[in-house]
């Protein structure tokens, strides 16, 4: 992946950076309005999560193309110590707790493909794309 | 995709309407088409976009601070719109587990139910009806050998699924007693001794249990902490208080449950009950007890099981229908 | 009140600052001040609302068709606004019967508790874990008055509320045998008159029921429609299916139950499970019989505890940590 | 209650008749977009109620006052089939299944008190206040 398109999230200063990197690439691909903001949305709960939980680590954007559609790939990659309980994380209901965060359920919903793969003490990789319609 | 662009055209037409006319029926329309996006599953960040759109399409030359503006709403709506689709998928799952407990609540019924005695010289009312889907209370009435009509009467500490757990763990030891021995102090004992054992010890049960001898006319009963029952005496005119030392069941393996005896005249009432009987409340306000046997006395004059029914129905409209605790009320009445 | 006019002015900078600067640092702001809006049950109407006073207090010329389509807009955003309170009262309901259910499971663990035995030449493993929070399955020791083990493995169709009521009868019903009376096929039996009598017709249990006669190591067993059990035979390398012909628990009250005999040799094991073992699923694909064998046989070579745990997490990771049904194994190895 | 600050519902046209008065009654009162928005979304849920379910009926407006402050009470009367099931149909979270209608728990939501008296056979009367703050 190339070196510009990624951001390291070190500061929540950072998060602004993601979010802006993320929507010129998606502006470019040709998202709309919408799905500017809803990516621009993810990128931010991702690039939270690194800032909170993780400390440091780096969100990736690539632009991607299969048969039908072009699209846009974010990877978020830190060494944190990792997601325990996954499945108690990616449920429903609970993760916008108070409203303060849309949690990884709420970046699964605003994404069409989303994967992670999390180990104790090694850290968490999280790729979700979204589609051009 | 083709239906929200028509729905574009649709709001677009509806908005310039209310632009010219500033009339209701245009804001009813509104009302109308958010609702039917609702029903489409559309998030409120899309409506905000179909607005700008129909905004650039009426008035291209809107002001660029007005666009900026917009599409700076659009961002603060996109958590909005994410909590709306979290809303669709609760009220499935919150479906999915009603259902689930409906079918728990009739199974409960099935488990449960007793059958009311037909015995001679005895008219017998029982009611029991449930706050919230899983009834917490209990009663159950059995015959035992010498003909002598056992009464059970319980309300579990708690509501819902743990209580309904309970309460068929309860059933299944009661059936599970010899016919004989059917002593209330021995029975409460040996009940508590199977709650001690095999419920969480944050989970009690109060129970009251009586035995009517049919032959001399006297009931012999024992309680588990439970509400304290009533002995109407027509002839005075005047309700006493039944009651009986003994510990919450649960609680410790070694309690012992006091006996006491009653000698039941004829036309007299003996009435056992719950907590969701004599702590009514009306708004803000608990129901005395004077209230509860007034209403009782009121429909005495009725056979027991239609007092039962009245007394319930009574405190149901009192309580604006709804229910705060499990309702459960006995009434057995000496005839000849 | 004063908190929501502290947000008008905050929201009107915040707009301001990206109208004029178009920065992604008054949109993340944006987005913070929409979740923390939220967090104070801000309906998104409120949020329009907001919205147009701050554009009227920066713009006082704003033209008049952008001010009533506006109007219009919020007129829309009552019905999400609605949507979105019950959202919170949704939320809060699903908490309180979640842990209202998590209360019932930790009940039920308690409730079907059973003792794994200690038997001189007999290893014994057992796993069971539900795939919702509340179990379907249920497994059973229990030794009787010869010293035989005898082991019950069942699975309700059915999972959650309903299924853990129908069990903890089930072992209610078990628990009030007579400890000498164990003939697999008389127990199946009269199991299937206690489902029929008690439990809607709409729900079935299956069965497994086996006596294992630690005398001249013979197992002896029924089965009421449950999924076979498997026979290992160490000195041969090979699986062998047991199973006894018998209708579920709960059809018909005439139903009879075949008992068959296996005699068990040492070093062999006697497999029964649930279909949650052999109906594993990796994505859309079903796992083969002859996989969860050879798993099985894998681990063979530990303590037959260690066994069954190393199967179930070979299993539940292959299903992504998200079993799909009740997952029971149960592996009895003769030592000597 | 004056004649003139009654709608008679008897067709759709009829609803936005009763929205357009009582929004006209909210504004002199006081209130401000937002609530004669909720307050005209709580006539029609009202109206339509009657419409679908009764027939015919009427709605009613009063300007009110107390010690405290000033509100708008909402009377809709019909003499239709009644509702039956009262708990039920003030159960919340099933009322706008599929979005169509917000329903009698909406309405109490629209509002601040909300009284409802049905009879079987007899017809409904649901009265409704909002308050100015
Ligand atoms: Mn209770
Ligand atoms: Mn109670
Ligand atoms: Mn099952
Ligand atoms: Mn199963």
């Amino acid at each position: 992946m190339d070196f510009q398109s990624c951001v390291n999230i070190k500061k929540e200063w950072d998060i602004v950076g993601a979010r802006q990197l993320g929507r010129d690439i998606a502006r470019k691909i040709g998202f709309g309005t919408v799905d500017q903001a809803r990516i621009a949305t993810a990128i931010s709960e991702l690039a939270r999560n690194i800032y909170l939980y993780a400390g440091t680590g780096k969100i990736c954007f690539e632009a991607i193309e299969d048969m039908n559609h072009k699209g846009l790939r974010i990877v978020a990659m830190d060494d944190g110590p990792g997601i325990k309980e996954l499945s108690q994380v990616m449920e429903d209901g609970f993760s916008t707790s108070g409203g303060l965060g849309a949690g990884l359920p709420g970046v699964k919903r605003l994404m069409d493909d989303f994967d992670i793969q999390s180990e104790d003490g090694k850290g968490t990789e999280i790729k979700a794309v979204k589609w051009l319609r | 995709m083709s239906t929200l662009k028509l729905d574009l055209e649709n709001y677009k037409e509806l908005m310039q309407q209310y632009i010219e006319t500033q009339d209701e029926q245009a804001l009813y329309q509104a009302e109308q088409f958010s609702k039917h996006s609702m029903q489409q599953n559309i998030s409120p960040e899309e409506i905000i976009n179909v607005h700008v759109q129909s905004l650039q399409h009426l008035y291209p030359d809107m002001p660029e601070h007005i666009r900026s503006s917009l599409d700076f709403l659009l961002e603060t709506m996109i958590s909005y719109g994410l909590a709306y689709q979290e809303y669709q998928s609760l009220r499935e799952r919150q479906l999915e587990l009603k259902s689930e407990i409906s079918v728990a609540a009739n199974m409960q019924k099935t488990l449960l139910a007793t059958e009311k005695p037909e015995i001679e010289g005895l008219d017998v009312g029982a009611i029991s009806i449930p706050a919230k889907q899983m009834n917490g209370d209990y009663y159950h009435f059995v015959k035992d050998d010498s003909g002598a009509l056992g009464v059970a009467i319980a309300d579990v500490v708690g509501k819902g699924v743990p209580a309904a757990l309970c309460m068929s763990m309860i059933k299944y030891s009661m059936d599970s007693f010899p016919e004989n021995r059917m002593d209330p102090g021995v029975i409460l004992g040996s009940l508590n001794r199977v709650v001690e054992r095999n419920v969480d010890s944050s989970m009690f049960i109060t129970m009251f249990y009586g035995l009517y001898n049919i032959n001399n006319h006297t009931f012999r009963f024992s309680s588990a902490g439970h509400e304290p029952g009533y002995y109407y005496d027509s002839k005075q005119d005047y309700f006493e208080e039944i009651d009986a030392s003994g510990l919450v069941l649960g609680v410790s393996p070694e309690a012992t449950y006091e006996q006491c005896t009653k000698e039941v005249h004829v036309g007299d009432m003996i009435i056992m009950l719950t907590d969701g009987v004599t702590e009514c409340r009306q708004g803000d306000r608990f129901i005395e007890e004077d209230e509860v046997l007034e209403i009782i006395k009121q429909y005495a004059h009725l056979p027991a099981q239609e007092t039962v029914e009245h007394v319930y129905k009574h405190f149901e409209r009192l309580q604006d229908f709804q229910l705060r605790d499990d309702f459960t009320l006995i009434i057995l009445k000496r005839k000849v």
